[in-house]
């Protein structure tokens, strides 16, 4: 098992936003999230990357304990979040945000061969590199943003919304990109409104609603389901 | 006559052409989209339409008055609401003091009278807080009214500022990327309320990413690409237009 | 030791309260706080005050006035108004005496002040008198300094930017005028700087024969003054009407830069300094290590207080100031000997500052060279004939 | 004006515009780095003249590896200040947390700060002044023209100092990491990096150039606790008219400010301060985010 | 920030609440005999007043340090026209106002495009400027400023001698600023300001021109600070420049900040009165006073950052809970400074 959450429970002051939600990944396997707004997506993300200590319930990765460690130790261990939002730094340049993303590989033979693999995921980067990275397209940006969280090297790779505000055609192109990084062996969480593309995506999917889990199983599964094409799938 | 005439309205960033001479209109209550690859100027247009920017050649006309370059609150004072693109709230705020805060041009009342506090003034006072009860009703926000805006979900936050925009009594309404982030029942609902909004009376212009949302709700539609327009027409007319699919739908079937 | 002597019988001593203020923010008020809390404990184990037969010790309750307005009048307040006491002994800082005063007047409490401005020594004050010699200084110095250079005729004079600047820079014309000098102008530089070469270069491009210090702060203030004066080329002579801190100045000028200087010496480093003088200076060392020439320039106001309440044999203030403002004073300090002056220059009729008597000399290859003195009475009358108008004595 | 005038009053302005031009890109790394307005500049710049005292006047060591020296003590008494005070305030703001919210706590902060090592210092080295004796005493005297070789020494430092922060903020990560983390922590910290220390480094860097600029100019003006009173107006000032968050503007605000108050004093007098005040006052009226910066806010 | 609807609800306890602290204000100095408690509440007075100007701009989202200027300029204002023109204080005191409204109504339209740090150090440079002016010309009585500037004249059998007077006189200009910025913050005027405050860009779809409602507190601000500016020349009989210097403007700032800055009102009233009685009761502290109220200041803004009333309305949770938390990460060695 690549990351294994138990029973956690995650607070916004006196609020509880995720009530004893437990979820698994293994290796290779790309799972889903899908949920209603404030469902608590975003924050299960948090949790596991760092951001958002939780009340209680604990996060394993790789056999290791990870609830309690701080966010930059648990991207050393392994994973990378491409935060909600896209979050890129926009006063700095395309290759300085890369730079950024690149902080954790030591050798400069390695940072080669990580940014050449990039320029193939996403030849428009290397056109852009001396540009602002805040004055590319949203559809530029999510690529930058994708891209950043793949320098970390990442066994598990987390994606909120990566096609929140994209056009059609580039959510298309976010779809094989995804499937591209999961066939090189990175396992993805996946958290989509667009469920349709999610469940497409991944291998498994969970539901939340209200903080609960309240369906998992095959995607392809719950693609079928009543309630989730009813509440999801707008079917 | 238009609601709101663009004529050949240009936008230069630096040495990016973020628009070049896009002209169209909106006629009154309907229900326009605006649609185009990331990066066509479509936030831009809209910074155009509600004073942010100030377009380098070209003229918009509201109500065949031309607010080309007028400060931002008189143009809202005018009648154009908008939401932006980024959740944009008083988010240290409750929802309720939200909307509230934006029936500002409610008043009518003059200043000094609302300081003194006088019995019109106060009566005014109470009107708008029904007012701003019934919006938030109306945007299904009133179970939520004492939350701190900064504590709602993002789909919510939308609906927020749309429930400020419409304190604002706008006639024309400006949004940009109203369902993102939203799934599909969440957009049907949403959608919904788009169409009352405009049997409120209130014409809208809106950005969105969501094709089957924009497909079912528009009545017109105008695709941007690379700053320039690229078509306009039905909604049935652009699905099946071969430079939109090429540009921007791809082979997505909707 | 103190603890060796056995102690006066308790029931005869009272205490008498004494108030001060000073700014604890500042070296000059810090230094002056010490003083304080070194020669007021010696004096009650000495001699105390005795008014009446009744012996009392002095007790001097002193507050920081942060050298501000309403700093000094928040701690006049509270002497006058909480601590009660009639007599305010050691303020340095025209603002905040100033403050000070519009408590202290109403309430008839006795102030020996260090400032002498016309805004404190004024004709409607009458419980206020001026410690400080600044301003009657001046008037021997200039014949010095015409004696030792007899071809300078010109003068610059370099002075802070602030009312007590103003107002010496201006009183030192007229008296350098009265001695046959042309004042060719004066600079200013607001007080915290530390960057004087734009001074010294204006100073320099005026080409004075001689350049005088009006109000300067004794310490590495004026040290910076004057080598910037000498980093910009200036060869003329140099007059000090301050007794400068040599060590403090040396620290930061070269010696070079002193050289020829004539001054107002301090009392402890005259050929023959007077026993209360060296007596001080050994006293300080002692008990502070680090001897600092600045801490005795405020203290004659305690020796004036002690002598004017011994003279007039009474606590009541008003009674005290109608005295020695109708009779003067004269009293001996560490100073040197001092007494109670009109100032008819300020219209002001009784006795309400003080001269004191000095010493002159020059600086010559890294040390003072003694020139003379003068004595308190022979300054009065060098004022009388400096400032036009009236009577000093 | 003659050239010999005109030559000293050159580098009268270039000495007293580099020294701000220190503190102020000091200043700006702090603000930007980590939103706080440092009131309490001024005194780390006095602390600088201190240390250098410390180490070159009373212990004798080499020039430059005193200031050297107070360079990193400055730095770790900056890395000591965050650490006890401005992390605590920063773990009390949210995301959410207003910009003027976060820049008012943290202004007072650094108040409270400032009472404490100023009237520390008083009470600490005592009240006597001192001074260093310059390691460059020498007048250059050729032509008319009359410099002190210890003023152009502190030029040249200067900029040498301008140009190696120059490098560390444009060509090394750390510089890089910076500007990141001024824009978006969490963005960063999702990289791996540990943001905290980058705010530490921040504020010591920033402390460090405050320290370097008192230890540079102490050999020319006096050690006193008093002298950091005052310079923190004029550095509010420079940064304000050079533009806040730019390099380029720093130096050019920094060396007009020199230049306007040397010629300003030799051409006006005592109004020359008055005079520059408004003048800058007129400057902003055009360009509200002062000459080089971007947007003001 | 309390939310607004809630400020209206229980109207009358609250009326009855103000009748009270009202009656207590004006009876207190009738129990006090020492002149110099009188003194230090009139300061209290005046500094609360001015840290409610602060507090006012601050609800639009400006932080100012120019409160001193404009509390000088009310003072000498005052002072010139009643010792040089020879009218009288009440006389003078319009066109005092006056004064200060057209020169912040000058200044503000111009300077309060800048937001964020460049207005703090604009109106930090505006303070500096005024207390240079003031130094500088001699018409305004230069370093060593003005003395025997005479007291208001009575009105009818109120005569302005005692320190009891000043202080009724102090009290009337701290209620009245109280009142009337009440008045404004629960108006439409007070919810543009707070509009402004969160999002100027929100406020300007909404028909609030973020601008003019920014100039408009910042001349009410200004007359305000003149008022207690010229009540203080009044006062004190004498003015110098160095009493309104930039410290001047960030001690003001203390205040609100300390009192509680989501308490427009009553925040700059708790905070002066702390920050004014507390350093003259640690004044047994000699030249040990700075670093103690350096310190206490310290100690506010990092443990208690809402402020003294902000701590006292919602005391910060010292459970249990928190206190095992700490306890723990103490025992297991890890660092406190998470950045979440
Ligand atoms: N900083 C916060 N403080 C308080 N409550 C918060 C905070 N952030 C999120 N919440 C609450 O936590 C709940 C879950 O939010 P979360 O953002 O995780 O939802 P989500 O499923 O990601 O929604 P969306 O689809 O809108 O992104 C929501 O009810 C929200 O109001
Ligand atoms: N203030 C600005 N300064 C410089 N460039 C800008 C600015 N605002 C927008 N741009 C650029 O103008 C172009 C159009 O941007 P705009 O935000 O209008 O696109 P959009 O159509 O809304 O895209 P999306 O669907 O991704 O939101 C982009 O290339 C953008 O980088
Ligand atoms: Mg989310
Ligand atoms: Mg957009």
């Amino acid at each position: 098992m690549l990351l294994k959450i138990n029973n956690l429970t995650i607070q916004y002051g006196k609020a509880e936003v995720i009530k004893g939600l437990s979820l698994e990944v293994s290796e290779k396997e790309i799972i889903t999230i899908i949920g209603a707004n404030g469902a608590g997506k975003t924050t299960v993300l948090r949790a596991i990357s760092g951001l958002k200590p939780p009340a209680s319930g604990d996060i394993w990765f790789r056999d290791s304990k990870i609830s309690g460690l701080r966010a930059h130790e648990i991207v050393r261990l392994g994973i990378s979040h491409v935060p909600e939002g896209r979050r890129i730094l926009a006063p700095l340049s395309v290759a300085e945000n890369l730079e950024i993303g690149a902080y954790l590989i030591k050798t400069k033979r390695e940072k080669e061969t990580a940014f050449q693999n990039i320029f193939d995921h996403f030849p428009v980067l290397k056109e852009r590199m001396k540009q602002l990275a805040g004055s590319l397209s949203g559809g530029e940006q999510q690529m930058l943003a994708i891209a950043r969280a793949l320098l970390n090297q990442p066994r598990l790779l987390m994606m909120d919304e990566p096609s929140m505000g994209l056009s059609p055609l580039v959510v298309e192109q976010v779809g094989r990109i995804i499937t591209d990084i999961n066939n090189r062996g990175i396992s993805i969480i996946l958290v989509e409104q667009n469920a349709r593309m999610a469940l497409s995506l991944a291998g498994r999917a969970y539901v939340l609603e209200a903080g609960k889990c309240v369906l998992e199983g095959e995607a392809g599964a719950l693609a079928n389901d009543e309630r989730v094409k009813h509440a999801y799938l707008g079917g | 006559m238009p609601l709101l005439l663009v004529k050949n309205v240009t936008k230069v960033f630096g040495a990016l052409i973020a628009l070049r001479d896009v002209s169209f209109e909106v006629n009154r209550l309907e229900i326009l989209g605006l649609i185009g690859p990331n990066g066509a100027g479509k936030s831009t247009l809209f910074n155009l339409i509600s004073g942010f920017h100030r377009p380098d050649k070209g003229k918009i006309l509201f109500k065949d008055t031309e607010i080309t370059g007028l400060r931002v609150d008189r143009i809202a004072g005018m009648g154009i609401g908008r939401i932006f693109q980024e959740p944009t709230l008083f988010m240290q705020e409750t929802v309720f003091e939200n909307v509230f805060s934006g029936l500002h041009r409610h008043y009518r009342e003059p200043a000094w009278k609302a300081f003194l506090h006088t019995r019109a003034a106060n009566r005014e006072e109470a009107v708008s807080r029904e007012k701003a009860a019934e919006i938030l009703e109306f945007m299904d926000l009133a179970a939520m009214r004492d939350e701190l805006a900064a504590n709602l979900p993002h789909g919510h936050q939308r609906s927020l500022a749309i429930a400020i925009a419409l304190a604002c009594e706008p006639e024309l309404l400006l949004l940009d990327e109203p369902v993102t982030g939203m799934n599909p029942s969440e957009t049907a609902v949403m959608s919904d309320k788009i169409r009352q909004i405009r049997e409120r009376g209130i014409t809208v212009l809106i950005v969105e990413h969501d094709m089957r949302a924009v497909m079912s709700l528009c009545d017109r539609i105008v695709v941007l690409n690379l700053g320039e327009k690229l078509v306009e027409g039905t909604p049935d007319r652009i699905k099946s237009d071969q430079r939109v699919i090429e540009a921007y739908l791809g082979k997505q079937v909707i | 030791s103190p603890a060796a002597t056995p102690p006066a019988p308790p029931a005869e001593v009272k205490t008498l309260k004494i108030g001060a203020s000073l700014p604890f923010t500042d070296s000059m008020g810090i230094d002056t706080k010490k003083a304080l809390e070194m020669i007021v404990p010696a004096f009650n184990q000495a001699v105390g005050l005795t008014v009446k037969g009744q012996k009392y010790n002095l007790d001097f309750v002193i507050y920081d006035d942060k050298y501000t307005a309403d700093g000094g009048r928040a701690a006049v307040e509270r002497l006058v108004n909480e601590d009660k006491v009639q007599f305010i002994v050691g303020q340095i800082g025209s603002a905040p005496i100033v403050a000070g005063l519009t408590v202290t007047e109403p309430a008839k409490v006795l102030v020996f002040c260090g400032g002498a401005s016309d805004k404190i020594i004024n004709p409607n004050n009458k419980y206020v008198f001026g410690t400080a010699v600044w301003r009657t200084n001046l008037p021997p110095l200039f014949p010095y300094l015409k004696q030792a250079f007899p071809n300078a005729k010109t003068i610059v004079n370099l002075s802070p930017d602030d009312e007590t600047g103003k107002n010496l820079a201006r009183d030192n014309s007229k008296v350098a005028t009265a001695a046959g000098f042309t004042v060719l102008d004066s600079v200013y530089y607001p007080r915290p700087t530390q960057d004087f070469a734009p001074f010294a270069t204006k100073v320099v491009s005026l080409n004075p024969d001689v350049v005088n210090f009006p109000g300067t702060a004794a310490g590495t203030s004026f040290g910076l003054q004057l080598k910037a004066l000498y980093e910009a080329g200036y060869k003329g002579a140099l007059v000090s009407p301050m007794p400068p801190n040599l060590s403090e100045v040396l620290s930061v000028a070269p010696k070079e830069a002193l050289e020829g200087m004539v001054t107002i010496m301090p009392p402890t480093d005259v050929p023959n300094p007077s026993s209360m003088a060296s007596q001080y200076q050994k006293d300080w060392t002692a008990k502070y290590g680090q001897w600092s020439v600045a801490s005795l320039q405020w203290i004659p106001a305690f020796y004036a207080f002690v002598e004017a309440v011994k003279k007039t044999d009474s606590l009541d203030p008003g009674a005290v100031a109608s005295n020695i403002s109708a009779n003067g004073l004269s009293w001996e300090s560490a100073n040197g000997k001092a007494m109670l002056v009109k100032r008819p220059d300020y219209k002001n009729n009784r006795f309400c500052d003080t001269v004191s008597s000095l010493n002159f000399g020059k600086f010559t290859n890294g040390k003072y060279e003694f020139l003379g003195s003068i004595s308190a009475e022979d300054l009065a009358k060098a004022n009388e004939a400096a400032f036009d108008g009236g009577s000093w004595k | 004006m003659s050239l010999s005038l005109f030559v000293q009053l050159l580098v009268n302005a270039l000495t007293i515009g580099s020294i701000y031009v220190l503190m102020v890109l000091g200043l700006d790394i702090i603000l930007r780095g980590t939103k706080i307005l440092n009131f309490a500049h001024g005194q780390l710049y006095m602390l600088g003249a201190y240390v250098m005292f410390l180490f070159f006047q009373a212990l004798h060591w080499n020039f430059l590896l005193s200031l050297a020296l107070t360079g990193l003590a400055l730095g770790l008494v900056g890395m000591l200040i965050y650490l006890g005070v401005f992390a605590t305030l920063a773990r009390r703001f949210t995301p959410t947390t207003t910009f003027s919210y976060r820049l008012l706590l943290s202004a007072m902060a650094s108040v409270g700060l400032m009472m404490i090592l100023q009237q520390g210092t008083l009470l600490g080295f005592g009240t006597q002044e001192r001074g260093i004796q310059p390691p460059f005493p020498q007048i250059i005297d050729s032509f008319g023209v009359r410099v002190s070789l210890m003023r152009l020494a502190i030029i040249l430092a200067s900029l040498v100092i301008c140009v190696l922060l120059y490098l560390l903020m444009n060509k090394t990560s750390l510089g890089r990491l910076m500007r990141a983390v001024s824009y978006d922590p969490e963005a960063v910290t999702l990289q791996g990096v540990n943001t905290f220390w980058v705010f530490v480094f921040c504020f010591a860097l920033g402390s460090a150039l405050a320290g370097l600029a008192g230890g540079i100019i102490a050999p020319v003006f006096s050690v006193t606790p008093a002298m950091g009173q005052d310079v923190i107006f004029l550095s509010l000032l420079v940064l304000l008219v050079g533009g806040i968050g730019s390099y380029r503007g720093t130096i050019a605000g920094g060396l007009l400010i020199g230049l306007l108050l040397s010629f300003g004093f030799q051409l006006l007098g005592g109004v020359a301060e008055l005079f520059v005040f408004m003048l800058v006052i007129v400057i902003l009226i055009f360009k509200p985010g002062g000459m080089l910066g971007e947007a003001a806010e | 920030m309390k939310p607004l609807n809630k400020l209206t609800q229980g109207r009358g306890k609250k009326l009855l609440a103000a009748a009270v602290v009202l009656v207590a204000l004006i009876i207190l100095p009738l129990c006090i005999e020492s002149d110099y408690v009188k003194h230090l509440l009139i300061m209290v007075c005046l500094g609360a007043t001015l840290a409610m100007t602060f507090s006012m701009l601050f609800s639009t989202g400006l932080i100012t340090l120019g409160a001193a200027a404009f509390y000088a300029v009310g003072a000498y204002a005052s002072t010139l026209l009643v010792m040089n023109a020879g009218l009288s204080f009440w006389l003078a005191l319009p066109l005092t106002l006056l004064a200060a409204a057209v020169l912040a109504l000058g200044f503000g339209a111009i300077f309060v495009r800048n937001a964020g740090v460049a207005f703090v150090i604009i109106t930090l440079i505006f303070a500096q400027v005024v207390v240079l002016a003031a130094g500088q010309l001699d018409f305004l009585g230069g370093w060593g400023g003005i003395i025997g500037i005479p007291r208001p004249d009575s009105i009818g059998p109120i005569q302005f001698t005692s320190k009891l007077s000043f202080y009724y006189l102090a009290l009337a200009v701290l209620l009245l600023t109280a009142l009337v910025f009440q008045a404004l913050y629960s108006s439409r005027i007070g919810r543009a300001w707070r509009a402004i405050k969160l999002s100027p860009n929100l406020a300007g779809t909404l028909g609030i021109n973020p601008y003019r409602y920014r100039v408009l507190a910042f001349v009410i601000a200004s007359i305000v600070a003149a008022l207690a500016g010229s009540v203080y020349a009044h006062y004190s009989q004498n003015i110098t420049p160095d009493a309104f210097g930039g410290w001047l403007s960030i001690y003001i700032q203390l205040y609100a900040v300390l009192g509680g800055l989501e308490f427009y009102i009553l925040g700059p009233v708790i905070g002066s009165l702390v920050m004014i009685f507390v350093p003259e009761y640690l004044r047994i502290m000699k030249e040990w006073e700075p670093i103690i109220t350096g310190v206490l200041l310290l100690v506010i803004i990092l443990f208690f950052p809402g402020g003294i009333l902000g701590t006292v309305k919602d005391p910060p949770g010292l459970s249990l809970k928190k206190f095992h938390s700490l306890y723990n990460r103490l025992k297991t060695g890890k660092k406190l400074d998470k950045s979440s």
